[in-house]
């Protein structure tokens, strides 16, 4: 098997505090700065110190869709990475490592990788910083790659400029025992990679497109408690929304999270909140409590592999059937689930516009994959100046009265006054109210002109997901017409299929895909007619169950052909969708 | 600006039985609300549920009722949403010491200036009839028929010990110092707990008016130093308490202090731009906040 | 219209705090003692005194199926009754009030209403006990109707037998007074209802069966928070589980409620719980806790009309999807449903077999109206020698040596040991685990080999689902086969059904009933079986959305022909599906 | 019955970080089972989710490692299913002051026969250094880059003040204080609250053993009487407290009472029957049950 050309696939692995993350990084800002897409894939452990984790670069000439599969070259920054990745390095690739530290006698290697043992503790000791090691290995990996020397030196300086120089000289030194050592051992791996300088292109994680976004759509409130893997929204605007007007809130659990953004969304501001399925199933009872006070407020949930607390660090997407059943009884709601760090972006933002427009809960669906890998993207991709519906509000010049808070309108949307309003005053209530808000529950219920004005409200609030189902975008098609079969997907998993289909239309498969990204209200009739033009259909999602199937076939009635579903932690390689996909177009199954 | 005590009151006749403790609180706090020429509409009133929760509904200010134990959280978000308003928290033992207790004392210890009121009828009133935390030991309750067997919660000195800046206790029988405490506490500036006890007629039959008649005293009067951090815990641990002495019932303010900053003073993001209701939305410097990810 | 013969349809109704309920309960235990069939259906308000609460007994010589419609009869304790429900009685029928204070005048009444008017707060004050005015009434109803005056005088007697003699005959005194003015005021409505002296007969609700199963199946356990319409399972089970060495502690919320239930369950104990809508909300992150640590847990779910705090003393089937989707990500879980209060007692039997047998949380969903409504049934009904089966446990005699919990089984099934036994102690873990129990998710995940463990754990977990659904009942085809229509339900409403279908047939309609009562994991084929065979269906369910319509159709594509949802917060009347089935039959929609 | 220290120890390594405090509890809690004479197998340790929550996995004991902050609530439901289990609750500050305080009020109120040990570093360690509840003042970490703006929870005051009958502080640096007070907690008859300053050496930089070594006292020594309820308040509230005065951290038994009856000892159908989990199943006379439904 020759290289995918074009493309490198960088893997370092080690134990945690090694300093595994932010070696990758650093190598994938390189790329990125020489002018290469990039995507990062970790796959950490909850462990803080030891254990084994590994972060994968791929990055490429063109636009790369996943993660990528084996490796060109793994850093080994211990034994254990050593043992488990050098039988997967590509033919013709290389092994990276300290040779006073791993063995690498024993290993099973493929063809024609390389071990290339590095003087990485030695170095690092000699020049007094341990994490300096990690440092000889990138410049090793720099001249394997024939990467220029020059951005990493940048690189280091931008980083560390600030601080003393001593630091950047110590690193620049680093890099260069690693450098020339590989100059003379062997040269490059000849992956013909080539590295421009186009300078334009951001490299982002899907929870940072969501933090960016919130800031671009005004969101002023934002409460979370801590969880993996939504803290780093919590992180990044601790850090960076107080600069631009941002209440950020850690509150004591979930519970005060999503009342704490629901009390702020009732006084005006727009608040989000962001948690993970152990979290989010603490929000449930609230999410039904904003969707009756019909309070705005957009709660982000990114999955990672339950159930409870599961395997904290790995991916899934196993939580739809939670989203879509949270709070008891009927109330409307939003479902949203982006495919990439744009989609992040742009769903977030459209988020906080449905939650104001028909003012009730919207639920944007991420994933630990999506949420913490890197991609790169364009800045145009990230228009900050994004539209702002604040929905129906009073107008607060009125007198406000005869105000009703809750009125029958026809399209379930009534006008929304904010505290401090003159003359606007209402009480929201949990309980079934009238339209002023004052309740039918207490006194009243049983009573048939009430039990007539109970039913009234209900269809008032339900008619708001006539709304949003029009406001929805219907699932896309991507890829050639006409094609023998449909991969149907949702959310993160959608670009990992899109990779799938272009190499099964290098091998002469006519795949295509469905991808859903706008999940609940669900376009029945527009999937109806996409699904009606189909051939076979194959769905790929990351759970046990198929919950997203189940769903589909409950809307539409369609039982898709095939089902590929994933949930052992890992997200999934294109290579499996290949795999799956060939195997039920050769053999039907 | 001077609004009319009628002003305060909303169309909502309150369905509370006749003779409810939760009648002299309702009344107490419209005219503290008078008294202290706040509009109604700058004044947000959150509960969760129970009889003492439906509270809001019956007054012409704004108001949140939610759910069951979650009125602080939602008092919390609202307020940091906007610092301009006055908010109330207003419910029952259960809601407030039952479910609620995490939040209580979470939101005390940021001392946000939000006044709670907790109509504490030591027991739940709107379920009929079951133990509350403040049901104290051998109350014979529908959920315990044989006696209650655990140790009240004592609200006032979990808020001594947590940092809540005004800590007081009212009792619907007495509507002198129900006034004194609702004035202060909501003048006050930080968190200020005011725990009245409130007499739930048709189930509490053991902690009745009389009961409390025979008992309240108003610490201040007695020379109680709210100002007193020691005293003040010494009082609060006066009652309830583990030998079930039930002899003296202490009200009146029990703790009170002014050497502490609000929440709202040392937030980062209120400090620098102020209420976030009132700023623009979006962001002025989009280069600023992109250039960290090249 | 005529009245249906051989049934009385009672009906009370007052403000809260005016003794509504006893009144109709002590009513209608008088019928099931003179061996009458009996269905009452509350209708009350969360205020606790005041506003206007009525109960309706129907009383049959036949079983009965629903609460009935319009009554013969209405004791109106206050004006607003009179003036709600004065223009519902049945021709022929009567209005019984206290003239000096119910205004009748102005009310519109049906043909021949009879007005009669009593002195019941006269008398009540006479005796010096302002309750007796209902008895006053009780009375002049038992002349109203023919029923002989020595069932109450023997009620009377066995409630304040132990109390002074003195309440006995003021009590005997009021009721006199009642049932002598209605001798001498035109005689008894002509019912026709034929009283017999059949002794052996139960008056239940839905509540007390599950309670009675709890004893019976050996519940050792229960833990609850209080929550109208569940609360009156912990009223009951405070009252009389301790004498049968249930332990009942009343927790500080949901979250602490299923929680302790599971450490109870995991410590061995048989372990239940209950809740209704709002707070079975809380118990979502800990019921997937159970079912990843393999706990068994009963917890009920007694519906009410939401979203959120909602009509909380109102009915609704509204909480389907929140069951289904309780918890993040996978977990096997089992739905039971019960139509009525046998099935009440089966289910709950059923629920703690199931969740010992495949270690896993049951949910048993019941709702307002079957829960709190009496029923008469047979006392063979309630057999309470019931089956009961504890599941795979380890011999508490070996040494424990090897011992693995979480053991890799056929069906999923492991042996489970209790703290306490020597040898066998392992910790169980709801981060993902390996058979021991040992966790794989901190030090481990990524790495191949427990990637796979990780996904065979699943696979094993999982296939307790095929258990279940073996273990559970298909839905049940009531009425004849070769009808025109079938009409879909599940759980409580499926009785009202049958009373549809029974009219329909009478009408010439051949129409029959499709019953769901094990809800998940779902009969499909068997399903799909029925549904083969059906002709057109009609789903009638107490929400919204057709949530259990949406259900159906994921699980076997079948999509129901017509729908009859009801989410005002009353119970389905047997008229109002005849009404829509009628429609559907002779229109087509 | 004598069972050698090593049986105590689970196959599983501890997985935390070279040098956490946590090494030094689950080390002291080994020999104070051992000590105690108590075989693992009566000893069922339950705790949450957290780095310190990992702790059962250690052991040879039975254990239940639950979610996030309701390691007591498992623990009150096994202690009910089987009192003659020693039950044992364990884990960090967020999962037991913050998530789960709530939870532990309401168990200390109820004083059940369970000890529990929180490993309170001062920080949320498995999600990588947010502010926990007992962060003090402008402590800065990932979630409060400008430094902490609440004041911190004093978990033994709140202890005091709720009806624990056991309250103590230890620290991972000083394993004889630390032994100590487990050995008593864990004797002791009715709830016992073990608080212990275990330094998150990877994210509290702030907090450290130096940072402890340089405060501790062991209260008892110098002349501390936990059995006096005033001066254990006192004590409690020593640190931390709300002037952030930190230059003496109490630990040793603030707080010790047998004067009070456990739960258990008051439950009715334990007092009638004795252990569920030994009681037979079902119904004997069901006739008595039946009759009252005709
Ligand atoms: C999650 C949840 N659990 C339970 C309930 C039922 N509930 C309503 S009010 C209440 C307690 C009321 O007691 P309290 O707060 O003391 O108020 P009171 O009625 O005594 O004024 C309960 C348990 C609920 N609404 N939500
Ligand atoms: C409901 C829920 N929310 C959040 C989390 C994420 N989480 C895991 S451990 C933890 C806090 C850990 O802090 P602490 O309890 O102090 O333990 P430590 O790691 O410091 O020992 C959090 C927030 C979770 N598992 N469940
Ligand atoms: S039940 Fe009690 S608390 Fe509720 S309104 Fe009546 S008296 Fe007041
Ligand atoms: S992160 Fe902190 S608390 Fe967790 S194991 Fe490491 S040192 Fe201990
Ligand atoms: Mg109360
Ligand atoms: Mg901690």
């Amino acid at each position: 098997m020759a290289f995918q050309m074009n493309e490198i696939l960088f893997r370092v692995g080690g134990a945690a505090g090694d300093g595994v993350a932010s070696t990758a990084e650093t190598f994938a800002r390189l790329c990125v700065r020489g002018g290469l897409y990039v995507h990062t894939y970790s796959s950490y452990q909850s462990v803080i110190r030891g254990g084994h984790g590994w972060t994968q670069v791929r990055a490429s000439e063109a636009p790369v869709l996943s993660q990528g599969e084996d490796p060109n070259l793994v850093i080994c920054l211990n034994q254990e990475t050593a043992n488990i990745h050098a039988p997967v390095v590509q033919v013709g690739g290389a092994l990276l490592y300290d040779g006073s530290l791993v063995k690498v006698d024993g290993l099973t290697l493929r063809k024609d990788v390389r071990k290339v043992p590095l003087p990485m503790n030695e170095t690092a000791r000699g020049l007094g910083e341990p994490m300096l090691k990690n440092v000889v290995a990138l410049g090793a990996a720099l001249a394997l790659l024939e990467i220029p020397f020059a951005p990493l030196e940048n690189g280091i300086k931008e980083t560390f400029g600030h601080k003393k120089p001593e630091i950047v000289e110590m690193n620049l030194k680093a890099a260069h025992v690693g450098f020339d050592t590989l100059q003379g051992n062997g040269g490059p791996l000849g992956l013909g990679v080539q590295f421009s300088k186009y300078p334009g292109r951001m490299m982002i994680t899907g929870n940072e497109a969501i933090c960016l976004a919130a800031l671009a759509a005004g969101c002023k409130f934002y409460a979370a408690y801590p969880m993996t893997p939504a803290s780093s929204i919590l992180h990044w605007l601790a850090a960076n929304g107080p600069r631009h007007g941002v209440v950020v809130k850690q509150a004591e659990d979930e519970l005060a999270v999503i009342n704490m953004a629901i009390g702020a969304g009732h006084a005006g501001a727009r608040a989000m909140c962001a948690t993970s399925g152990g979290g989010f199933s603490l929000m449930v009872e609230a999410l039904g409590e904003a969707g009756m006070t019909e309070t705005p407020v957009v709660c982000v949930l990114v999955q990672r592999a339950g159930p409870s607390t599961g395997v904290p660090t790995k991916t899934e997407q196993g939580d739809l059937n939670l989203a879509l059943g949270a709070g008891q009884g009927d109330w409307p709601r939003a479902i949203l689930a982006p495919r990439n760090t744009i989609d992040c972006f742009d769903a977030t933002v459209k988020a906080f516009n449905l939650a104001e427009v028909y003012q009730t809960p919207v639920i944007l669906m991420s994933d630990l994959y999506l949420g913490e890998g890197f991609r790169t993207a364009e800045e145009e991709q990230f228009n900050m100046a994004v539209p702002i519906h604040r929905g129906l509000l009073v107008d607060g010049n009125g007198d406000g009265k005869d105000y009703l808070r809750y009125k029958f309108t026809e399209d379930g949307v009534s006008p929304r006054a904010f505290p401090g309003m003159k003359g606007y005053q209402f009480t929201a209530g949990t309980d079934e109210h009238m339209e002023k808000g004052i309740l039918i529950s207490d006194v009243l219920p049983g009573i048939p002109e009430w039990i007539e004005e109970r039913r009234k409200m209900m269809d008032k609030r339900m008619r708001k997901l006539e709304g949003l189902r029009h406001d929805l975008s219907p699932p896309e098609l991507w890829g050639a017409t006409g094609a023998d079969l449909t991969i149907v997907s949702w959310g993160s998993t959608a670009m990992t299929v899109r990779e799938a289909i272009i190499r099964l239309a290098a091998k002469g498969y006519k795949v295509n895909a469905l991808e859903f990204f706008d999940i609940y209200p669900f376009k029945a009739e527009e999937t109806q007619e996409i699904l009606d033009r189909v051939e076979k259909t194959l769905c790929v999602e990351g759970n046990f169950m198929g919950q997203f199937a189940h769903l589909l076939r409950a809307e539409t009635g369609y039982k898709v052909d095939h089902m590929l579903t994933k949930y052992d932690g890992e997200p999934f390689e294109a290579r499996e969708i290949v795999a799956r996909a060939t195997e039920v177009m050769e053999h039907g199954g | 600006m001077a609004v009319e005590l009628q002003q305060y009151k909303s169309e909502v006749k309150p369905d509370w039985c006749p003779g409810c403790g939760d009648f002299a609180v309702l009344s107490a706090l419209t005219k503290t609300l008078q008294v202290l020429a706040l509009p109604p509409w700058q004044v947000l009133v959150v509960s969760g549920i129970g009889c003492s929760s439906n509270l809001p509904g019956f007054l012409s200010t704004y108001g949140f009722h939610g759910i069951h134990g979650r009125a602080l959280p939602v008092a919390t978000g609202a307020k940091l949403a906007n610092p301009e308003l006055t908010v109330i928290a207003a419910g029952g033992d259960g809601d407030g010491y039952g479910i609620g207790v995490g939040h209580f004392l979470h939101t005390m210890r940021r001392n946000l200036d939000i006044t709670y009121i907790v109509m504490n009828n030591e027991i739940y009133g709107l379920t009929t009839g079951q133990a509350s935390p403040t049901s104290e030991k051998e109350h014979k309750t529908k959920s315990t028929p044989e006696g209650v067997i655990e140790n009240p919660i004592n609200p006032l000195a979990l808020a001594v010990a947590s940092g809540a800046t005004f800590v007081a206790r009212g009792f619907s029988g007495d509507t002198k110092t129900l006034a004194d405490v609702l004035v202060r506490g909501i003048k006050h500036k930080g968190f200020s707990l005011i725990d009245v006890m409130s007499p739930c007629v048709t189930y509490n039959k053991v902690n009745t008016y009389d009961w409390f008649k025979q008992r309240v005293y108003v610490a201040e009067k007695e020379g109680h130093n709210p100002k007193d951090l020691q005293a003040a815990m010494a009082k609060a641990m006066e009652w309830p308490n583990m030998d079930q002495k039930r002899d003296r019932v202490p009200t009146g303010v029990i703790y009170e202090t002014d050497a502490y900053p609000t929440y709202e003073d040392q937030e980062p993001a209120l400090k620098r731009f102020g209420p976030p209701v009132k700023q623009k939305l979006g962001i002025d410097d989009p280069e600023a906040v992109l250039k960290e990810f090249y």
